[in-house]
């Protein structure tokens, strides 16, 4: 069996371009150093799906022009606000970028219904909502088991890929993660699921620590990246970087200032060590 | 800064409204991005519902796998009050996350609905909120119903609008007794020290003043309790989830 | 708040005659001595669910005449061949017991649903097979989003009650079971959950055990009730009592040899401790 | 005692049959209830499949929350190769498993079909197996279908009936290509010492053997390497899951 254990550059390479690149985190553990890596491997068109509440890791994405259609529930910075590159390309006339909304709740569902192997899923609430008519594939129907409700359907969710950052892996692919984040039910979903580790540790530690275990059942690939969410949170580990949070934003504000962005935190650093030096290194081991 | 009262701020009052509608013993359930019925459940809990159980997303401790059990927890009934908002919020409560403008070519794009279009059914009292109060985001109609207050019979919706509160004041639906009006939000209660033609003057849909007649009380403002409490236990809790609005909320008054 | 550590007896004092009590184990974990408590207790009418192949569980209670009832997927004594009551009541003409039969996936998909607040969930095969027969409720649909597919339906499962057996519970409710019992899916379906555990630990030991964790808002109630999977096994704590289960076997030939097996093992014991002694305690110890 | 030859027994030869099916890197599902199939996926493990992946009910170390993230697994065609058995199998591979006799008020009822109306449709390979091979459990029409081996175009059904094995032999189901038979199982292979017209004896459905002519080969009696292995380690593995199983079938001989 070929090793789970991969580089940045190998994890990534199991993406090709126009797959559904599904992604979870938000402020916190967003898989920050797989998403640069992505945007470094110049991959296009991606149809990505934001697993919950999402923020600076599918902005990041729209910003670099990597997101040919975004499924998504919602998008902000969190307390730092609206996310730029989202919202101005859904301001933005004749964007390339195709937005599809579902509530939280109906867009786990989905995803859920993907770990299933069914095509669609029931879920309550919706019906009378402008979601029904913008997404004509959420559909109404008479429940099968009382002819005088009406529920909504919709249809399951399998990404092609899944990445997410979680805290560790044991030494067989086995993963501890955040347990907030719906990576479990998205590892299920998903054909193949790559994970960043900020540490790896025996089965035994494993076992032993809190959180959201993942089966190395679920898991095609672990990459290790201590910070790798950075500069969104790790809770318990490092916590959100304000300062680049706001560097990130106030570049966000002209095409070259983004250009620079990019360039400096992106592309130009050739790992992720020498990016996590210029991203202020000092400050997020606060 | 304060147009209320120098001692204490409009987010300490909205929060302390919230606070004061929630109940002992009821399961509790707050979304993300939303640090004041955050502030509110925690409150609550430190004062009058030691037993109420609170649901915060982004808690330390989060008992659920994912959101995704809390939200099965939620569509099958298990949580008693949730809190929502809106850009946008008219007569009836429906609400408005998605965009200021057309919906394909937005002049604002918001960030879009969370849980809202399931929640606002499936929970059983919704406490509807905004902590800005301007005339523009209580509009006659909605450019996008992100969620709805009420539905058709043939629609599993076991949840109720509680009411909407906002720095201004409290507002009820109306009765579903009086015909012609039902679930139209009423000003219940201005906030301490506004008059009802301000609050009208500040909310593009009709608040009806003039229908009922009645002089409309104010609602209390924050008990030296309620505000010590916030400042001092809540403010520390919230702090592990909302860092900056705790900061700055509670530090400098 | 009111305690969630209750005895067997108030504990069952929650189930009342004519719920839907949903019961998980086999020759396993099963919850027996909260079984024994509802025969006891002269629990009637009740429509029972079997979460997973069911044995002893299921058996012991259609013997005693508890089971109006029996939603299912496969009843037997795993290594012990027959379950005899399962056997003689479904073989029995104008026998009072009705049975309701589901796939195990199917069975699980739609406690799934029962947990998720859903009418119903559509699952995989089914379709050609007699289930479609004997289920009525089984509905083959349309899938809306391939009109040449078809697909099955199954309504969801809300339990007014569950039992189960589990390892450990914590001073604060939370559960550690074994990782092959749907549990934690079968206390989200439930109206109530009642569990019963070998011991009770403080939260940071549990937080250190291995097994399925099931959160203290899925626990109505907690029983300390040591061996109470007797006769059946507590993998890594105590085996199977195979002398017991032959012993069931035998009584269970004859009306009277079961009447006096009721009588020793379930009626006649004052408490689980003075069943355990009658039931061969040193054997079980080894 | 046994039919076939004094130095292995009959489920040893089933156990060693159903082993050889089985490839490298491939995942196994096996169900409960299932000692034969949980010994052949761990003796084919220890032989030419190091690297496939083994699901077995009951075993230590499962690592799925209940069987029902493993039936998501399967359900969304995560497994390659799954084992299913019957009281009766009919000359296509459709299963009995719920009665004997009428459903309404049986001759004898059976514990029930486990997972197989699901297993059967959606595991890539299904490898079908009887440990006793008598003629009554193989009839012509099953009393009752609890799961069949294919399907209308109208029904996902991304699996494939490999086999039937049995003591007496081995059946494929005929080609797609021979219209009238298609599906229909064909006597491939007959167990060591055991001739085509006994294997007939034993089944009530008609095996056509005029119509091939050809004669029918022996499968390979289980090699010393299969046997030991068998003995050893894998009766060592499968203590654990089913140690009466274990027991009896590896002790005595």
């Amino acid at each position: 069996m070929p090793s789970k254990f991969l580089t940045l550059t190998e994890a990534i390479d199991l993406i090709e371009n126009g797959m559904t690149l599904a992604v979870s985190g938000n402020m916190e553990m967003s898989p920050m150093a797989l998403i640069r890596e992505v945007i470094r491997a110049k991959k296009i068109s991606l149809s990505l799906v934001c697993v919950g509440a999402a923020a600076i890791n599918a902005d990041l994405l729209l910003g670099a022009n990597c997101v040919r259609t975004i499924e998504f529930s919602q998008i902000s910075l969190g307390e730092f606000g609206f996310a730029p590159h989202f919202r101005r390309r859904f301001e933005q006339e004749n964007d390339s970028v195709t937005g599809l909304e579902h509530a939280c709740p109906s867009l786990i569902a989905a995803i859920t219904a993907g770990a299933m192997g069914i095509p669609f899923i029931p879920v309550r609430g919706l019906i009378g909502t402008d979601y029904m008519s913008i997404r004509p594939d959420f559909k109404q129907l008479t429940n099968p088991y009382n002819a005088e409700e009406q529920i909504a359907i919709v249809p399951a969710i399998r990404p092609d890929v899944a990445i997410f950052h979680a805290y560790q892996a044991d030494t067989e692919g086995n993963v501890l993660a955040h347990p907030s984040q719906n990576n479990r039910v998205l590892a299920q979903a998903s054909e193949r699921t790559i994970v960043s580790v900020e540490q790896i540790v025996s089965p035994e530690e494993l076992k032993k620590a809190e959180g959201s275990r993942i089966p190395a059942a679920f898991v095609t690939a672990v990459v290790h990246v201590p910070f790798g969410a950075h500069p969104t949170s790790c809770p318990g580990i490092y916590k959100i970087d304000n300062t680049h949070i706001r560097h990130y934003l106030e570049a966000s504000k002209s095409e070259t200032g983004f250009e620079d962005y990019l360039h400096r935190y992106v592309t130009a650093p050739k790992d992720h060590e020498a990016y996590l030096f210029d991203a202020y290194f000092r400050e997020i081991k606060r | 800064m304060n147009i209320i009262s120098p001692s204490y701020s409009q987010d300490e009052l909205l929060i302390c409204m919230l606070a004061r509608e929630l109940r002992d013993h009821e399961v509790i359930g707050v979304g993300n991005n939303s640090p004041v019925p955050a502030a509110a459940a925690l409150l609550a809990k430190a004062l009058q519902a030691p037993s109420a159980i609170l649901y915060i997303l982004g808690q330390p401790g989060w008992p659920f796998e994912g959101t995704g059990e809390f939200f099965n927890l939620m569509q099958r009934g298990g949580i008693d009050v949730f809190f929502l908002s809106g850009a946008q919020i008219d007569a009836y409560g429906n609400i408005n996350l998605h965009v200021i403008g057309n919906y394909n070519q937005p002049k604002v794009r918001l960030p879009g609905g969370a849980g809202s279009a399931i929640v606002y059914f499936m929970c059983k009292r919704i406490l509807l909120f905004k902590t800005d109060h301007n005339a523009k985001g209580f509009p006659e109609e909605l450019d996008f119903a992100t969620s709805v207050s009420s539905s058709q019979p043939y629609v599993h919706r076991p949840s109720q609008l509680a009411g909407l509160f906002t720095p201004l004041g409290i507002f009820r639906p109306a009765a579903i007794t009086k015909e012609a009006e039902a679930g139209r939000l009423q000003l219940t209660h201005t906030a301490p020290g506004v008059q009802a033609h301000f609050v009208q003057a500040q909310t593009n849909f009709d608040l009806k003043l003039a229908a009922s007649g009645e002089p409309i009380p104010e609602t209390a403002a924050p008990s030296a309790e309620e505000l010590a409490t916030l400042r001092g236990v809540v403010s520390g809790q919230l702090e592990q989830i909302y860092p900056e609005f705790a900061r700055q909320t509670f530090s400098k008054v």
